[in-house]
């Protein structure tokens, strides 16, 4: 484990987690939300639990977005906060 | 309401951040965590179940209860989606 | 004393409580369902006779129903004091049934069958009361008598008895809730049993004395039926029910469970030693005989027949109350036996006022000029009642007075002996005007000739208890003994 | 240790029942009942065999996959859980006789999904009174939560949005209980609530063991609704189609107040709550008759009767989880008597409720008028069931109260008995009210009325839970002794 | 500086992962639009993932995928393999993240079918009137 | 030249033809990964979980790159919904029939009772057989959510 890089991607990841709450834009925020979900993984990955990673990189990078998606095409795609 | 809403996440930040107080630092190979059952895990697991990636035999046999209900949760998902998105057929 | 395990205790509470069912049954014919009622109460008062000369010898029946609390099962359990109170209620039940009957019919009312049926429901909890082994049981009893009695006071549905009928539960429920229920935990938490005891529970308890005092208080309060001001307004608002109702329930059954609920918890929970030892007789005769006094002055203010004996009830009950609070055997013996005296004269009067509206549809005092002359035998059983309350010889009120006066004395307290001569003197008030109005007043003009005496199944019930009160002064050995062996004389 | 499968049957059959409705109830909607019943129905029976057994023989540890205790998951069955088995059960089983024609009723050409869904939930339910694992009490705690979303979402009109509400919620509650579960992992390295409360006095890390405490028991709250944190459940109780209704009010939150009673004495240990924390305890005490209050007053202001019962829920849940920390073993054995009393309770005023909406259709107050004439039996079974939640005796509800208020005169908290009391008198207030409404009729209504009861079917179920309430009422003493003295936990 | 960064290397990605949990937390109850709300619920789990697999890392283990012959035949030592619980466990708890958000999504759609919005402060408003 | 701009005219918001033939070309590839992650769950990263979202992620790819119907015409509901079923039967059924041959809940090796493998090896299975079924029903459920939600729910109304 290297503990700055680690750091690194913890940080980045924080700053994605506030870009995904804060863009107004839904589909923006949920393609956010897929980003923060992959650094995270690359994070777990890094910290040896590649089991957990690999289930994160299919299901919170790849269906769960996939899924916010689907739905927000059926509904609406702003957000006033 | 915002501002309330703030002040319970600070409050339970707070909390979580007093409580780590007493946590054993990252990657302390000699945490509680790390000796207490995993140890058992690491060490017998290959013997008793012939499966050497650990977190397959842990999932699906020793917890495999767990594992159980985890697919039993999914299927609910599944099931609940239909039954709220669909409109009845009558 | 020693009690037997026997069904019978339990046979008596069951039998109007099973009894509700065929009378549900037979909803279609009224000819049927009558003679259930009869049949019904014919029963109970065998079954509580033949339970009467093992009491008398000194023995008793006992039946456990379910242990359902450690030490607190629920439990029949026929005693003196319970047997007192059985045979009162048992032996008005069947001549009420009668007069409902007539009642009824003459009116013509609606629902009958659930009115029956509510009936049955009532007359057992009452004597369920009355067999009580212990508090519990009273308490459960007690709730029964409560809510079953709700859809007789409801009985005509309309405005006026939706807001009686609130009424009726905010009283009962709330202080029974509010006030009985806790005094009981507490009691339970101090002594470990609610049995009771000859000579009381509490005394073992070590508590102190302003513990006490507040467990009394709560349970005086608690068992509002017994009208002790200021919880007295659901009685005159409950006058909405039909006459027998009023009669039977709020004149004999409902009011007297309050009492003898009262009685219960001063002579064996308490226990006349451990209130005398720390001074909580004043308490229980001060709050009697306000009641007294104020209850007799308003029931002078009353126009309407049937409020007016509700407010004279609630000054008769505190009588009961009072005795017990003088804390003499002599006393006790009076308090106990105005159960009997004043049921049978106070049944008489409600069952005369009743009498009165089937026959000449009349509600009010003012109104009932020189109906005396029409109905005479109505008239005269009513001049009997009243003489009875009032306390004149030869009637039996006279017998309850005399004890309570007598115990007045004894303990000492002598103002209690002013509060019962001044109350005398205001019931003479508030009843001779009525019989006054009736036999010498000439009548209104402009009324109706068709007036006469009400139906023969109304009339033979009141002039048998009124006759009942007059033989009670020459013959008052049974209620007497009956109430001396309560109070351990 | 033993090998009796019996209470894993309780639970693998409405699991697996589940899955052939789904497949069956496709094909056609007659599989759907008789799976249904006969699953519960033979889960009911188990369940009493594995009472009597406990009862019998002691109880015992199960380890699944037969795996020595830490290492796999554990399942505890003590007189405890085997009475919650019970109830759970049977509760079901009378529940669904009653939601089987309003789900025809009201979710046409979706029953499969919906008693699948429902026999999961029930599966879940019987899982978490068993589990002796943390995380397994986690993983159980989001199958009965996902069930319950998609239950409740499939109701009509403003049902997604409490639904969505519940969700987040629920999520909330779910996740600051795993936090707990985390921060005890951390510390101790073990999962298993037993080996957990072995290894926790010995450590010196209070700040952490502290936090682990408080989010394992918030989480806990959100999910029983307890006073504050309450504002999910009315709508969301009240807006669930009527069948999903009958078996999650009666049955959710008692489920969670008995978790939050298994993880208090199993993990934390009353040493640990009640004497070194005395002042947590009596704040609980506090608390509970706050919710109490607070909930027994808003039920006052309420103008429907499901909603109604909503709010008594909540107050009811005041009730438990005071009795619980009242820290005494009246209290606690009234709490966990509580526990059963109120689920049946509940089950009846519900029960009540989905015939007089099959009949009548809504249940605002104002269309309750003259009831006891159309419906006399099934208002006669309300009616118990009334007296049994304010508390007369001889139905159930008197003697729980009983214990709960002698508990709290006991540990000397007046604030509760007299919050108790309150609620009694609210409650009787709230009841009356009903009654006077369904007993009264409106002008002009006398003739008009004519009896037209629910289907037997719905009210079989009706009048014998309403017996049942006044059987366990007189049976109290027994069900006490013989049972719930024994469920309590050691030290008690 | 010394003592500083070895507090820092010691607990930070605990901090940090109560930083993400205050993030997902405030975005549960304190946004008012419900797509935001999900996506706070899902950085909110994750948080509390990062916070188990950091429980279970070991410096300088391998990952818990083993030989099975070497182990059979010579043992393993258990300070040099990462710790295989909290994977396990973190691997039900994103089932049950995924699976709640499905179910959520599907309510959300339900709810804009009935009020053409997914703003809460917008639907009590149509609520209201 | 001509055929092909009048398709891509015709073609709906979001399809290509490269796309399209990609997606073709890719999804027995990415369904042999997810196989293969499931059936390798014991020596590699990955089981039934992780195999069973690939699996379902390229039916999800075929909705994507065409529309809900083709995959639908890959697989039907009621298909998908019995491999759903038979999932979660899979593992339940191995864990009551478990229980049925005289051991406790989901002890795989007392599964030897029906065929004499030894109690560890059939531990190894055991799992294995589990993971199929979870493979299957994640599978199905990936694919029914995404047709769901990307439907709106109008799965009966022809998409």
């Amino acid at each position: 484990m290297i503990w700055d890089l680690d750091l690194l991607i913890l940080l980045l990841v924080v700053s994605c987690a506030l870009a995904a709450i804060t863009v107004k834009d839904l589909l923006s925020a949920t393609v956010i939300f897929g980003v923060y979900s992959f650094l995270m993984c690359l994070l777990w990955a890094e910290m040896g639990a590649v089991d957990v990673a690999f289930t994160e990189a299919t299901v919170g990078a790849g269906v769960s977005t996939v899924l916010f998606i689907a739905a927000i095409l059926h509904t609406s795609r702003r957000s006033k906060d | 309401m915002k501002a309330l809403a703030l002040v319970a996440t600070l409050v339970t930040g707070a909390i979580l951040l007093y409580g780590t107080m007493d946590f054993p630092a990252f990657g302390d190979p000699n945490a509680p965590a790390a000796v207490h059952l995993s140890n058992n895990y690491i060490e017998q697991a290959v013997a008793e179940t012939h499966v050497p990636n650990l977190v397959t035999a842990v999932l699906g046999d020793y917890r495999g209860y767990d594992t159980m209900f985890e697919t039993v949760v999914i299927y609910c998902a599944g099931l609940a989606v239909v039954s709220v998105l669909r409109r009845s057929k009558s | 004393m020693s009690y037997q395990s026997s069904i019978w205790p339990l046979a008596a509470v069951l039998i109007s409580l099973l009894g509700a069912l065929p009378i549900l049954a037979s909803d279609r014919r009224p000819n049927l369902r009558e003679s259930w009622t009869i049949l019904i109460a014919f029963g109970k008062v065998v079954i509580v006779a033949s339970m009467l000369p093992t009491v008398l010898n000194g023995g008793g029946f006992v039946f456990t129903i379910a242990e359902v609390i450690p030490n607190v099962p629920i439990q029949l359990r026929v005693d003196a004091m319970g047997m007192f109170f059985a045979l009162v209620a048992s032996i008005l039940w069947l001549f009420t049934s009668l007069y409902s009957i007539g009642y009824m019919r003459a009116l013509d009312e609606h629902d009958q069958t659930r009115y029956f049926a509510s009936f049955a429901v009532a007359i057992s909890a009452t004597l369920g009361v009355a067999f009580s082994a212990n508090l519990l049981t009273l308490y459960l009893f007690y709730e029964m008598l409560s809510l079953s009695t709700y859809p007789l006071v409801t009985h005509h549905q309309d405005a006026e008895a939706r807001t009686s009928g609130r009424k009726y539960l905010t009283y009962i429920l709330g202080t029974s809730i509010g006030f009985a229920l806790p005094a009981m935990l507490i009691t339970y938490q101090l002594a470990g049993t609610l049995d009771f005891t000859q000579g009381g529970i509490l005394a073992a308890s070590g508590a102190d004395a302003s513990t006490l005092a507040l467990i009394l208080v709560l349970f005086i309060f608690g068992f509002a039926k017994a009208g002790i001001m200021p919880f007295h307004g659901w009685l005159p608002a409950a006058m909405v029910a039909p006459t027998p109702v009023s009669s039977f329930l709020h004149g004999v059954a409902v009011v007297k469970v309050g009492v003898f609920s009262i009685l219960r918890v001063i002579f064996h929970i308490f226990g006349p030693d451990l209130l005398l030892q720390v001074h909580l007789g004043t308490v229980i005769t001060t709050l009697a005989s306000a009641t007294i006094l104020i209850a007799s002055l308003v029931a002078l203010t009353q126009d309407n027949l049937k409020r007016r004996l509700a407010y004279s009830t609630i000054g008769q009950l505190s009588y009961m109350v009072l005795g017990a609070g003088m804390l003499t055997a002599v006393g006790m013996t009076g308090g106990l036996l105005h159960i009997a005296m004043h049921a049978f004269g106070k049944i008489t009067l409600f069952f005369c006022a009743g009498a009165i509206y089937v026959a000449a549809g009349k509600k009010y005092i003012s109104q009932m000029d020189g109906l005396g002359k029409r109905m005479p035998i109505t008239y005269l059983a009513f001049f009997f009642g009243s003489l009875s309350i009032i306390g004149m010889p030869p009637f039996g009120g006279f017998i309850s007075k005399w004890n309570l006066a007598t115990g007045a004395i004894e303990s000492g307290q002598l103002i209690l002996l002013l509060v019962l001569l001044v109350s005398s003197l205001l019931n003479a008030l508030y009843f001779f005007p009525i019989v006054y109005r009736g036999f010498f007043m000439p009548a209104a003009e402009g009324e109706p000739d068709g007036i006469k005496e009400a139906p023969l199944f109304c009339l033979i019930p009141l002039s048998i208890t009124a006759l009942c009160s007059l033989g009670l002064f020459f013959w008052p050995g049974l209620f007497l003994r009956l109430a001396r062996m309560a109070v351990g004389l | 240790m033993t090998t009796s499968n019996l209470h894993m049957y309780v639970l693998a059959a409405p699991l697996l029942t589940a899955l052939f409705v789904n497949m069956l109830g496709r094909v056609s909607r007659s599989y759907v009942a008789p799976l249904v019943l006969g699953a519960l129905g033979f889960s009911t029976l188990a369940s009493l065999g594995v009472l009597s057994r406990v009862l019998d023989q002691g109880s015992y540890s199960y380890t699944v996959g037969n795996w020595a205790p830490p290492m796999g998951i554990e399942l505890i069955i003590d007189p405890l859980s085997a009475l919650m088995l019970v109830l759970i059960s049977s509760v079901a089983l009378l529940a669904s006789f009653s939601a089987l024609p309003m789900v025809a009723k009201e979710q046409a050409g979706k029953e499969h999904l919906f008693f699948t869904l429902y026999l999961i939930l029930i599966a879940g339910l019987m899982g978490l009174v068993m589990t002796g694992d943390a995380f397994n009490l986690y993983v159980l705690l989001e199958i009965t939560s996902i069930t319950t979303y998609g239950l409740i979402a499939m109701g009509k009109g403003r049902a997604p949005l409490a639904s969505f509400n519940y969700i987040i919620m629920g999520s909330i509650g779910a996740c600051f209980y795993l936090l707990g579960v985390g921060y005890l992992y951390i510390l101790t390295g073990s999962l298993n609530m037993a080996d957990i409360a072995q290894i926790l006095p010995q450590l010196g890390g209070d700040a952490a063991m502290a936090t682990a405490l408080c989010f394992i028991l918030v989480g806990l709250w959100i999910k029983m609704a307890l006073f504050p944190l309450h504002g999910w459940l009315p709508n969301a109780y009240s807006l669930a189609p009527t069948g999903a209704g009958l078996l999650v009010a009666p049955l959710m939150t008692k489920v969670t107040i008995y978790l939050m009673v298994r993880v208090m004495f199993s993990i934390f240990g009353a040493d640990y709550l009640f004497v070194q924390n005395p002042l947590v305890q009596s704040g609980m005490v506090w608390l509970a008759t706050a919710a109490i209050i607070c909930a027994s007053c808003l039920a006052l202001a309420q103008r429907n009767l499901k909603r109604m019962l909503t709010y008594i829920i909540i107050a009811e849940v005041g009730y438990m989880v005071g009795g619980v920390w009242l820290a005494n073993s009246t209290g606690l054995s009234g709490a966990i008597l509580h526990i059963v009393n109120d689920a049946l309770m509940t089950l009846c005023l519900f029960l009540a409720a989905a015939a007089i909406a099959y009949r009548v259709g809504s249940l605002d107050f104002d269309n309750l008028q003259g009831l006891y004439k159309r419906m006399p039996i099934t208002m006669a079974a309300f009616t118990v069931g009334a007296f049994s939640m304010i508390g007369i005796p001889p139905t159930a509800g008197f003697f729980s109260k009983w214990y709960l208020i002698l508990g709290g005169i006991e540990a000397g908290h007046w604030e509760y008995v007299v919050a108790l009391l309150f609620s009694s008198l609210i409650n009787a207030i709230l009841f009356f009210r009903i009654i006077a409404i369904a007993y009264f009729r409106k002008e002009g209504d006398h003739a008009r009325l004519q009896r037209e009861e629910a289907p037997l079917i719905m009210q079989g179920p009706l009048i014998l839970t309403a017996a049942t309430l006044i059987v366990i009422g007189l049976g109290s003493g027994p069900l006490v002794r013989g049972i719930i003295k024994l469920a309590l936990p050691v030290g008690f | 500086m010394e003592q500083f960064l070895a507090i820092i290397i010691a607990k930070y990605n605990y901090w940090l992962y109560v930083v993400l949990m205050m993030i997902g937390f405030y975005a549960m109850i304190g946004k008012r639009n419900l797509v935001k709300k999900l996506i706070g619920m899902n950085i909110f789990q994750t948080a509390i993932i990062l916070m188990f697999v950091s429980a279970g890392a070991k410096y300088g283990a391998k990952i818990p995928i083993l030989n099975k012959h070497e182990v059979l035949e010579h043992g393993v030592r258990a300070a040099q393999v990462v710790n295989p619980l909290p994977h396990v466990l973190m691997l039900t708890a994103i089932v049950v993240s995924v699976s709640v958000t499905g179910v959520a999504l599907a309510i959300l759609q339900r709810i804009y079918r009935e009020y053409g919005t997914l703003e809460e402060d917008e639907i009590l408003e149509k609520l209201g009137r | 030249m001509k055929l092909l701009q009048e398709r891509t005219e015709k073609q709906k918001f979001g399809e290509s033809l490269i796309i399209q033939t990609a997606v073709r070309m890719m999804v027995p590839f990415i369904q042999l990964f997810g196989l293969y992650v499931i059936v390798h769950g014991h020596y590699s990263p990955g089981g039934g979980f992780q195999g069973g979202v690939i699996l379902g992620a390229s039916f999800v790819l075929l909705a994507l790159a065409f529309d809900l119907r083709t995959s639908v015409r890959y697989m039907s509901e009621r298909v998908n919904n019995t491999l759903g079923n038979v999932g979660v039967l899979i593992y339940t059924g191995v864990a009551v029939l478990c229980a049925l041959f005289g051991g406790l809940f989901l002890d795989y090796s007392a599964l030897d009772a029906i065929i004499p493998l030894g109690p560890i090896a059939w531990r190894s299975f055991g799992i294995f057989l589990v993971e199929v079924g979870v493979g299957l029903a994640v599978m199905s459920i990936m694919v029914s959510l995404f047709w769901d939600l990307g439907s709106g729910g109008e799965m009966d109304e022809g998409l």
